[in-house]
């Protein structure tokens, strides 16, 4: 257990460079970008109805008339205590945003990625019983079809059929999840049941694939035929070992998916006006409201960076021989 | 000898029916591209008809809210996606490929640190990145493009690296320099023809990830408004979705089948070069 | 009197391959006694391993039986469906795999895989089977605290002792033993066949070694089968056939493997390469690498001669094979 | 035959650091080091089969390694021919490339599957320029496929590796490897993946060729028996360490090193009459035990108190019979 504490604590040591990296490559890249990077920070700043004094206060918060080394610093300082900058448009500091759209889309993200995952790997392993059979080849081939189809395309298709053709499903108008606006409980579900679908449908293919393949390939190892010599049924050597050891590179996969959900869950807010962060992040494109967008990567990035560390740390849980390495 | 493996390659993957049929789509959209001058009934710029008109024998799609002709465009298009999913995934390819073999076969720090790189780029999340760039530095295609390609690579560094290192110690490898072949000999003699196939495959899958990916961009008003490709299609036509169903369904559709044809393709080659997966039919 | 445990009668196994039909067992017989050992010898490709993977019918999809009959104890095991088949293994019949370091879960503790081993098969209380995997533990030489090491933890020979005390814990009647030593180093390879050995005589065991060290068979059996290109060519006791071999096949396997005592004889290698299982050639497989093979070697399959009671020989001219000759014959060749 | 030293190595060591962390790349970290071989010396005599024989770990592929220049000591040198490998440089050390060559373990893996026989030898022919014509490269290409027993060579020419068996493969790469003509053949294992009916046919070619070729060998195997059908003389390593070197006649059949005698008694014997003497060593065998003074007292029948402070020197025991042993200090 102690060489799995220092494995958490040597990856939690490792992060930190990412992250700061993450940051420092952001104030880069608006410092190169065509233009003055102070128009980036300000962004919005000639919207009608803000105080000038506001203004002022945010050029000498950034210290935007310092040398360039000084407003890293300032800047990598106000990340650090949360601050991410202050979105004009909205009248609100960036980090008030995000925070207020992050559990809308915890609520599209979470159930549909457990239900992708968990489902996936369950049809990915049964699959892998009988490669190439021919439920094998109909469920491969539909899970190509639905990883090539673009997800917001899904959304649309899916919008056409049960909410403007069948009129089972709202289109949208999903209203904040917490808060004095938040709906009832079953308008919540009516509207989260279309773009959670539309998530599900393109993560789960992913899930087929990778289970699949991996118990294939585990079936064929040596400890296998010892299990089956040893007189455990089928269902009892696919289940309990094989499955067990395909899951390490799900776990894997499902951490370098994260990204993937991500752009799902952005395009798939776009489509039905989910008011979630994906959403924002389209309004923010719209606007060109800069510091929103800048403010958005940088959180995402380490939202990212701390689920790919705790997928790591699960992994080690699951996989005995990694503590050594 | 070249076409003799291509021949045997052939014969393995003809035998998958569903890579032969990604190959069929691909050939067909290529064709279409190539031949887009000649079979697009209208020109994909100009009013033809009355705005948002249903499919019908002379709008075969319909037609958009500007009155064009939306088949048409959809097969103009299918140039755009095409040199959008082939550019970014060859700039993805390059670089995975040199980036991941040469300071795998070198090792020491230069290694270490591209490693870190890449590690690096894989823990971005990458729409944001994309979002974050293009918003900042403009949305002209070739750019997106580039941008594309230049945030797949490690995807293909790493696989290749892979690769390379196990390679390396291969005796027939090790033979080589101890007859005395250079570096550079042995990698492109020995170590990268034996290695690259899954990058090949990979290749083709990130052609597929492309285009879903400008389609993407497009959607989220990052796409570049002069150019006619099936994302732009998509993204004016979904803002009436409610009333005119066709501007969305055809150009997706086309989206869809280009890449599940490639990703097909990527499968076909991977199962070929990997005969396990598939197995007793 | 003899008591016949495993009787094998002309087992043919093919394996279905792009182009026909691999025919790795190609009409096999041998009789196994109660607590007597057994060698299986030949190259690799000789089907030694399938004959070991036939008689717990532990193949892949591919494999198909053409006919015989594996008699255990009187029943014939072709006959059985799975789930009879499923009651046998590792109950009456149990396994010691050739590759110790990939025979264990990588991701379970050792001592859980032992006591899985018995309780799927045998209904004990959890305490009881832990006591049983304790008590087996210090039978083959480990230490009981070392049940709670992954199987990455342990060194190869320890796996291997892992290996052999699941394959004891059913208390079974036979073990087949493929390789059992061959990815160890020499001196742990000794030390787990002397203990495999040792368990043998302890629990009465029958057991079938198969190898391509005709040395350790020559250490370890009673009876030995050599195999080649998916037949056994001569079958005998193994004083008996290390003392002449009747076959030319066994004579260039006996003398082309050097040894450390006694004088250093030139060794003698044969040409060629064995036949492809896919189309064997007709008449006897070993004739177009035999030095004394003549018309009618290639024309028609030898039949089975008893040389001597008990050792028999697949060869046309077993009842005159001079050894002397065959040897320098195939030290021209080499 | 005059005694002409062809190959020494002096103190010849390479350790391993096995680093730790994201930022090992900058030189910080924590790490340990292996040794894998550690300061080992040795001299070989031209036209003699030098035998390096050990259990896995002992040290005797990476010295092979080394010797090929395939793997840079960490401490010490080789003097090839009165030159120090560690000296050379672009044009002299291809030419050392080609007067030393290397035969693998496994026959799958020796030649690049996607060459044709032909291309494989050929791109060594093309490498050090021999030959001024493809036909002249093609007859020397021939005739050494005619001189390792590939004959007719017409027949050979044009295969794929997967498309013959192991024991053809590995005359294929003793092909490549003495189509340069080359003094110093370091052999790993060259038979060890090898069916044994075939096997005697490498070990022939390989003595025949010694003769015809006037070529040295460095012959490394953990096969004892297969030592002593070939080797002149003969080291036994372990962990990293030559423990006992002699005629191979006298490490065999009178052995001094406790290990040695341990290894021999544990070698099967193709006789069932022959009843082996075996010695008994306690506990398990193949851990990494311990560190401190001579690294085999641990498993040692025979360790007093000194051996677990004082690593033994290989000194000379018996005339050139080369024990490192406490057992043999006087």
């Amino acid at each position: 257990m102690n060489g799995l504490r220092r494995y958490i604590a040597r990856r939690i040591l490792e992060a930190i460079p990412l992250i700061f990296a993450i940051i420092v490559f952001n104030f880069v890249i608006f410092h190169i970008a065509p233009g003055d990077p102070t128009s980036y920070m300000m962004a919005g700043s000639g919207v009608a109805g803000i105080d000038p004094v506001v203004i002022e206060a945010m050029k000498k918060r950034w210290g935007l008339d310092k040398p360039l080394l000084e407003q890293l610093v300032v800047y990598l300082s106000g990340v650090i205590r949360g601050d991410l900058g202050y979105s004009f448009f909205r009248n609100k500091p960036v980090s008030e945003v995000i925070l207020e759209r992050v559990p809308a889309t915890l609520l599209l993200i979470l159930p549909s990625a457990c239900a992708s995952i968990v489902v996936g790997t369950l049809i990915g392993a049964y699959l892998a019983k009988r490669p190439g059979s021919k439920l094998d080849s109909t469920v491969s081939t539909f899970s190509s079809i639905l990883y090539s189809v673009p997800v917001f395309w899904l959304g649309l298709i899916l919008l056409i059929i049960f909410a403007f053709g069948l009129k089972l499903f709202p289109s949208s108008g999903m209203v904040s999840p917490i808060g004095e606006y938040a709906g009832s409980v079953t308008d919540m579900l009516q509207h989260l049941f279309l773009p959670s679908l539309t998530l599900f449908l393109t993560d789960v293919p992913i899930f087929i694939r990778t289970a699949r393949a991996s118990v294939i390939e585990i079936m064929r190892e040596d400890f296998i035929t010892t299990f089956k010599a040893m007189g455990l049924k089928e269902n009892a050597v696919l289940y309990k070992h094989a499955l067990r050891n395909a899951l390490l590179p799900t776990v894997t996969i499902a951490g370098m998916l994260l990204g993937f959900l991500l752009t799902g869950a952005v395009l798939v807010e776009t489509v039905f006006g989910w008011p979630g962060l994906g959403r924002t992040t389209y309004e923010a494109i719209y606007m060109r409201d800069y510091p929103l967008i800048m403010g958005i990567f940088v959180f995402s990035s380490i939202v990212f960076i701390s689920i790919t560390l705790v997928v790591d740390i699960v992994y080690a849980f699951l996989d005995p021989r990694v503590k050594y390495r | 000898m070249v076409l003799a493996k291509i021949r045997m390659f052939w014969l393995e993957y003809r035998r998958d029916r569903m890579a032969v049929f990604g190959l069929a789509l691909v050939v067909f959209f290529a064709f279409i591209a190539i031949l887009a001058p000649f079979i697009t009934p209208y020109d994909p710029w100009s009013f033809v008809s009355q705005a948002l008109s249903p499919p019908s024998q002379k709008n075969l799609f319909g037609t958009d809210k500007l009155g064009r002709d939306v088949f048409s465009r959809v097969i103009w298009g299918t140039r755009v996606s095409f040199i959008f999913g082939l550019g970014a995934a060859t700039i993805s390819g390059l670089i995975g490929i040199i980036l991941g073999a040469i300071p795998a076969y070198y090792g020491g720090w230069l290694d270490d640190l591209l490693s870190r790189i890449y590690e690096f780029i894989l823990v971005i999340p990458t729409i944001f990145l994309l979002i974050l760039i293009i918003a900042m530095f403009g949305s002209s295609i070739y750019f997106s493009m580039a941008v594309v390609g230049l945030t797949m690579w490690p995807y293909l560094a790493r696989i290749m690296r892979a690769q390379v290192l196990s390679l390396k110690s291969k005796a027939y490898v090790q033979a080589s320099i101890g007859l005395g072949a250079s570096g550079i000999r042995t990698l492109f003699k020995h170590i990268i023809p034996n290695g690259i196939q899954p990058v090949i495959a990979n290749i083709t899958i990130q052609i597929a990830y492309a285009i879903l990916t400008e389609a993407g961009l497009s959607f989220l008003g990052l796409g570049d408004t002069t150019q006619v490709s099936w994302g732009q299609i998509l993204y004016w036509g979904h803002l009436h979705i409610a009333s005119a169903w066709w501007n969305t369904v055809f150009p997706g559709l086309a989206i869809a089948l280009l890449a599940l044809g490639f990703t097909l393709i990527g499968d076909g080659i991977n199962n070929t070069l990997n005969p396990k997966m598939r197995e007793s039919r | 009197m003899k008591m016949v445990l495993l009787e094998v009668r002309d087992l043919k196994m093919y394996y279905r391959a792009f182009g026909g039909w691999i025919r790795a067992v190609d009409g096999i017989s041998f009789e196994l006694e109660r607590g007597s050992t057994l060698g299986l010898v030949g190259e690799s490709g000789c089907g030694k391993s399938s004959v070991g993977l036939s008689l717990l019918k532990l193949l892949p999809p591919t494999a198909k039986f053409m006919s015989g009959e594996i008699l255990f104890d009187g029943t014939d095991l072709l006959n059985l469906c799975p789930e009879d088949i499923r009651k046998i293994r590792w109950k009456r019949i149990s396994m010691i795999f050739q590759n110790a370091m990939n025979a264990l879960d990588p991701v379970k503790k050792v001592g859980d895989q032992l006591m899985e081993a018995l309780t799927v098969n045998v209904n004990v209380r959890k305490d009881e089977a832990k006591k049983k995997a304790v008590e087996l533990f210090e039978r083959v030489g480990l230490s009981a605290d070392r049940m709670n090491s992954y199987p990455h933890e342990l060194s190869g020979g320890m796996k291997q002792r892992v290996i052999i005390a699941m394959a004891l814990v059913c208390n079974p009647e036979l073990i087949i033993a493929d390789e059992p030593t061959t990815a160890l180093d020499v001196v742990v390879q000794d030390q787990i066949m002397q203990l495999i050995l040792e368990l043998k005589e302890k629990f009465n065991l029958s057991i079938i070694f198969i190898s391509h060290s005709a040395s350790v068979i020559a250490e370890t059996c009673e009876r030995i089968c050599v195999m080649y290109g998916g037949k056994i060519v001569e079958q005998a006791d193994v004083r008996s056939i290390f003392k002449s071999p009747y076959h030319p096949y066994t004579i260039s396997l006996f003398y082309s493997y050097p040894s450390i005592v006694g004088e250093v004889k030139k060794l003698i290698s044969l040409p060629g390469a064995p036949p492809n299982l896919l189309n064997p050639p007709a008449g006897c497989r070993f004739a177009p690498r035999c030095p004394i093979a003549k018309k009618v070697c290639k024309a028609e399959e030898p039949p089975k001669f008893e040389v001597k009671k008990g050792h028999y020989s697949h060869c046309h001219f077993a009842m005159e094979l001079d050894v002397r000759k065959i040897q320098s014959m195939l030290e021209g060749l080499t | 035959m005059s005694i002409e030293i062809i190959v020494k190595a002096n103190n010849l060591s390479k350790h391993y650091m096995i680093k730790k962390g994201i930022w090992s790349f900058l030189g910080g970290g924590k790490g340990f080091t292996i040794k894998a071989v550690d300061q080992i010396n040795f001299e070989i005599m031209r036209g003699e089969i030098f035998g390096l024989a050990g259990e896995s770990g002992s040290g005797k592929t990476t010295t092979g390694r080394m010797l090929a220049l395939l793997e840079k000591p960490t401490y010490g040198s080789i003097i090839f021919e009165g030159t120090d490998l560690a000296s050379l440089k672009g044009k002299e050390l291809k030419h050392f490339r080609r007067k030393v060559q290397m035969i693998f373990q496994d026959p799958y893996e020796s030649l690049d599957p996607r060459l044709k026989i032909y291309d494989s030898i050929y791109e060594a022919l093309a490498i050090h320029s021999i030959g001024s014509s493809k036909q002249e490269r093609t007859k020397i290409i021939k005739e050494t496929l005619e001189n390792v027993g590939l004959s007719p060579p017409e027949e050979f020419l044009n295969r794929y590796p997967h498309e013959l068996s192991g024991g053809q493969r590995q005359r294929a790469s003793i092909a490549r490897a003495i189509v340069l003509k080359p003094k110093f053949i370091i052999a790993d294992e060259p038979v060890s993946m090898i069916d044994t009916s075939v096997c005697a046919g490498i070990l022939n070619l390989m003595m025949k060729l010694r003769s015809t070729m006037n070529v040295t060998y460095i012959f490394i195997t953990h096969d004892l028996a297969i030592a002593r059908y070939i080797c002149d003389r003969l080291a036994i390593m372990y962990q990293g360490k030559i423990r006992e070197l002699g005629h191979t006649e006298d490490v065999i059949n009178k052995p001094l090193h406790p290990y040695t005698k341990i290894l021999l008694s544990s070698v099967p014997i193709p006789d069932p009459g022959f009843k082996r003497q075996r010695i008994r060593i306690p506990g398990e065998w193949d851990i990494f035990y311990n560190q401190m003074g001579c690294k085999f007292h641990g498993r040692c029948p025979n360790a007093n108190e000194k051996c677990t402070k004082e690593e033994p020197e290989l000194r000379e025991i018996l005339p050139e019979h080369w024990v490192a042993c406490h057992l043999y200090a006087f």
